[in-house]
């Protein structure tokens, strides 16, 4: 039982994710002024590095405006509850060996929820928010989410056809030979991409167009509420990058053999970190060489071109098993 | 123990919100210019964020006319506290060569207070980095006080 | 050059044409000005209205409707009374003349009938004083409206 | 006909829209708006993502110089009025300058008029470059922008070399330039040429084969040219409609008659031709600037002229990065002008850009807007868009079913 009060506390689990998050984001805000030919944040810490722990510790301490017009419970509770959503998601990735802190038989549908729900408390923020900037973006934010559902749960198919189960520890089980990226790149495109719909990045930060519609459902935030948004939308990026790492780069195994436990663990925590890091980074360039598309174009892109692929993928899956 | 940390993240977490009261542009381009690759304020920690509620600091360039002054004064309402106010180049210090024209209010600080002015026509991207640094210097002298 | 402009225009009375390097000004009645307009684009087949200026010259409020054509510009002059300062609008054949005429109206107090901006500030703020007089006018003290508006 | 009756009840709307609003699916669009780094008042009415109705209000930025103008004297008025706008400033110490010099018969050195060229194709090339970036920048490409402006910042910097600053050059004076060029400036600026040039071509291969920014901006802005044409717009809006017409062309100025630009048109009438129209004037440009440093004739920079002006009335016109920038002036004889009147490009093409508005969806406003490379600044002198908040959203909708006009003057005194 203290065993694993602590691992979902402290190690590795909220905390650790916490961590991990604000590192994404200084990761995030390097490359990027990296590839625009900048320098990016240098002065908070070495190299920048706690500059998004000055950020959070700013927004903490300042003041928090309530709109008029807002749902007042919504807006003051909300925000701690959208925060709670990848921070549970993460419990089930596994991060030390074969199982997260959490894990039990249909993991991933407990998955697909914890997705869905993101969105949905995503709207009911800004909508509790109010706003005609915010309602237009959630307008986007949920048109965006019905046409990448479809593609989410088929890129994510794959991998449980692959290894005949929901369960993340059994797919990470399955891995130890061969990962399934191998087995099927174009479910792990269509998942890079889906998943960059899900962060609203580019080329599909459309529910959150600055230069349209100012910050999306997030303009009437302030202060605490905005340093948890903020955090967990950080929480959102490493949540996907760690999934994508359970699901097809083989969660935190890596091909070498050590029997001592503690060695083990430590060289999966390893494992797990540079995977999940690289396929952040690859989001990363990704989103930085894109323009923004329309909503209807994103719309058609992702039911006219990933829907198909993904279905592609599982054809060749299933003629080949 | 939390002043310093407090203090600290305010420092070096500057958030901007730009404001245009009737200016020329040729403040707002050289602002705009210090975001970018030669100058890049954001290795202070500084960045543009859209909507004001997110913000710290006001950056207001020009001449304040009579139909920005309101405006301006509810979206410095809407920054929460603390917000600090940077008066830009020559026209929002005090009027510059626009004083004494028929809808212009000699500088911003007679509509809201002003924290820090940049002088200039307009100021170079150096000198928005120097304000910027002195903001930072205020703000550790601010709260130690 | 003149005479054959002049020629275009022989449907109107006391109008004057004289050119001067690549200005050509033609000053006609104050109600001549649509017609003076529609030959101009109709006949001559110039399009391109760069600007509507008003000047006020003490008594009178000059408006001159400068147009532009290969290497000329086409001025229409005409000057109306300060007391009652109206005349027709010329949006029905420039279109495009309807910010012009908006500014001059907020500017000099000309009235243009048939621009539908005659019942709005284009550019002056809505707390302008409506008893001063428009600020290019010359009896218009800055430091009066400056005063008025609450600058000061 | 029938094109015309469209035409004239689109404008109707329009203008109707001006005094009267429709509270429904209203969207304002600044004056302090992301996408807008200047004011100005855009108000939009949307069915859904779709645009009915753009209704602008310009005036924020009105700051009242043609009056300042009136109360200086000639050589004062020249640095007031390339304070009109920050990005296009040596076109209007030009158009300003030139207006004069009609007036009073002297002749500008031809040492001079090399020297004006150079320094307005240099900030045609700052201004074509940072538009582009900004582009980069409404159409959510914030790589394509941050390389951009860091290329501008060598044109920048050849400015500063020959003039001294930045932005206000403060360099035309009448009947010449203020100084002459520095030494070794051959050197430099075919070094920074170079560089541009190379960097030019590679921004051209992205805009025309990179997918997101081909998805935003091909066939966007569409509008008739035969319906646009009435509504008088200028400079590369006009030339994208495919009307070859260019001041630097028809009405000569500076050294333009002995380096002539190769006007550039396009058929497409879009924004994505609006790109590459501004992309290859800038490559002209380039080319315009190294053939006058390399053929620039020695001489005086000025003349030496009496304090006093002319009696008459002066136009000039000249071809400012965003098109025709007119100026009037009327003297009559003293030291200080009597009147000036100044019609910024901006003016005429603003009326062209809500109209190509329309039709279009929330996310194509940005780029169409300011695909026009607006200047509120410069219209403001005399003349964007609203970012109120979701409070007084209500409010004002209440206010607008209540009152329309009255709202309208009510909302600039301002209700918190």
């Amino acid at each position: 039982m203290m065993t694993w009060i602590f691992q979902l506390l402290v190690f590795p689990g909220l905390t650790f994710f916490v961590w991990i998050a604000f590192a994404f984001e200084w990761l995030e805000r390097k490359t990027a002024a990296k590839i625009q030919s900048r320098v990016g944040p240098l002065t908070a810490g070495p190299k920048g590095l706690f500059q998004p722990v000055a950020d959070y510790f700013k927004l903490i301490f300042k003041e928090e405006i309530v709109p008029r017009y807002s749902d007042k419970f919504v807006f003051l509770y909300g925000p701690p509850l959208y925060f709670s959503v990848p921070t549970i998601g993460a419990a089930f990735i596994p991060v030390l060996g074969m199982t997260g802190v959490l894990s039990h038989t249909y993991d991933l549908l407990f998955i697909l929820f914890i997705l869905a729900f993101s969105v949905l408390m995503a709207s009911i923020l800004g909508y509790a928010a109010g706003g005609r900037y915010a309602t237009i973006s959630i307008g986007r934010l949920v048109l965006q989410y019905t046409s990448y559902e479809v593609p989410l749960i088929l890129s994510i198919l794959a991998p449980v056809m692959l290894s005949r189960s929901l369960s993340l520890s059994k797919i990470v089980e399955s891995q130890t030979n061969l990962w399934y990226v191998f087995y099927a790149p174009i479910s792990f495109a269509v998942f890079l991409i889906v998943s960059l719909a899900e962060l609203e990045k580019p080329p599909f930060d459309i529910p959150s167009a600055k230069t349209e519609i100012v910050a999306g459902w997030m303009t009437e935030f302030s202060g605490r509420a905005l340093a948890y948004i903020k955090l967990t939308k950080n929480l959102n990026y490493v949540f996907l990058s760690a999934l994508a790492t359970t699901l097809y780069l083989g969660g935190p195994l890596l091909p070498i053999n050590i029997q001592d436990d503690f060695i083990r663990s430590a060289v999966n925590l390893a494992g797990f970190l540079l995977k999940t890091f690289s396929v952040g980074f690859l989001i990363f360039v990704i989103k930085s060489a894109l323009a923004r598309i329309k909503i209807e174009q994103a719309t058609s892109l992702l039911w006219t071109i990933t829907t198909p692929l993904s279905f592609l993928q599982l054809l060749i899956i299933i003629i080949l098993r | 123990m939390k002043l310093k940390i407090r203090s600290w993240a305010r420092k070096n977490s500057l958030w901007l919100f730009h404001v245009n009261a009737a200016s020329c542009n040729g403040c707002d381009i050289e602002f705009v210019a210090s975001l970018t690759p030669k100058y890049d304020i954001e290795r202070l920690g500084a960045q543009l964020v859209p909507s004001p509620k997110h913000a710290d600091v006001l950056v207001v360039t020009g001449t304040v006319n009579p139909l920005m002054r309101e405006r301006l004064k509810r979206i410095y309402e809407q920054i929460p506290e603390p917000r600090y106010v940077i008066a830009l180049g020559a026209c929002a210090g005090g009027g510059g060569v626009m004083r004494g024209c028929y809808n212009v209010s000699h500088g911003v600080d007679k509509v809201i207070p002003v924290d820090l002015y940049i002088p200039g026509c307009p100021p170079r991207p150096e000198a928005i980095i120097y304000g910027l640094k002195k903001l930072q210097d205020k703000i550790i002298g601010e709260i130690h006080d | 050059m003149t005479e054959s402009l002049l020629s275009k225009f022989d449907e109107l009375k006391n109008i004057k044409i004289s050119k001067e390097r690549n200005k050509i000004i033609i000053e006609a009645e104050p109600d001549d000005i649509v017609k003076t307009c529609r030959i101009i684009t109709n006949k001559l087949g110039i399009h391109h209205l760069v600007t509507i200026t008003g000047v006020d010259e003490g008594e009178k409020i000059c408006i001159i409707y400068h147009f532009w054509s290969e290497k000329n510009f086409i001025n229409v002059l005409t000057k109306i009374e300060k007391t009652s300062p109206r005349i027709s609008s010329i949006t029905s054949i420039v279109p495009g003349a309807i910010f012009y005429e908006a500014e001059i109206h907020d500017m000099l107090g000309v009235f243009f009938e048939g621009n539908p901006m005659m019942n709005s500030h284009l550019l002056l703020p809505d707390t302008y004083p409506l008893d001063m007089p428009p600020p290019l006018r010359k009896e218009a003290n800055i430091e009066e409206i400056r005063r008025r508006m609450n600058l000061e | 006909m029938s094109r015309d009756d469209s035409l004239e009840k689109s404008l109707k709307e329009t203008t109707a829209g001006l005094i009267q609003y429709s509270p429904e699916g209203l969207v304002p669009f600044g004056p302090v708006h992301p996408a807008l780094k200047e004011p100005e008042y855009f108000k939009i009415i949307l069915e859904g993502e779709k645009i009915v109705q753009v209704i602008p209000r310009i005036g924020y930025a009105h700051r009242g110089i043609e009056r300042a103008v009136q109360e200086r004297t000639w050589i004062q008025a020249i640095y007031l009025v390339e304070r009109i706008c920050g990005i296009c400033s040596f076109s209007h110490s030009l158009a300003f300058v030139q207006t004069v010099e009609s007036l009073t018969e002297y002749e500008v050195p031809r040492r001079a008029r090399y020297i004006r060229l150079i320094i307005a194709e240099l900030e045609r090339i700052h201004s074509h470059l940072l538009w582009l970036g900004l582009v980069g920048y409404w159409t959510g490409f914030d790589t394509l922008f941050m390389w951009i402006w860091r290329d501008r910042e060598r044109v920048l910097d050849l400015i500063e070399l020959i003039t001294g600053n930045r932005i206000h050059k403060s360099y035309a004076t009448i009947t010449g330039v203020r100084r002459d060029l520095p030494e070794n400036i051959e050197r430099h600026i075919q070094d920074a040429m170079r560089y541009l040039t190379e960097r030019v071509n590679f921004y051209k291969m992205v805009v025309n084969s990179e997918a997101t920014i081909l998805t935003r901006t091909k066939g966007i802005g569409w509008i008739s040219p035969d319906v646009a044409v009435k509504l008088c717009p200028v400079g590369p809006l006009l030339r994208c409609m495919g009307f070859k017409r260019d001041v630097r062309v028809d009405d000569p100025y500076a050294a333009y008659d002995e380096i002539v630009p190769d006007v550039k048109t396009s058929t497409d009438s879009d924004v994505l031709s609006l790109i590459n129209i501004r992309l290859a004037e800038v490559e002209d440009s380039i080319r315009m600037i190294l053939e006058a440093i390399t053929g620039i004739p020695t001489g005086p920079i000025k003349t030496t002229i009496p304090r006093t002006v002319p009696r008459g009335d002066g136009m000039g016109h000249v071809e400012a990065p965003r098109g025709e920038l007119f100026y009037f002036v009327r003297s009559e004889g003293g030291n200080r002008p009597v009147r000036v009147k100044i019609r910024t490009p901006t003016l005429a093409n603003i009326l062209t850009a809500t109209e190509m508005l329309k039709g279009h969806t929330l996310a194509d406003v940005p780029v169409v807007l300011t695909g026009m490379d607006p200047c509120f600044g410069c219209m403001d002198r005399l003349t964007v868009i609203d970012l109120d908040k979701g409070k007084e959203w209500q409010i004002t909708g209440e206010q607008l079913r209540k009152y329309g006009i009255e709202w309208y003057k009510r909302n600039g005194v301002g209700e918190k």
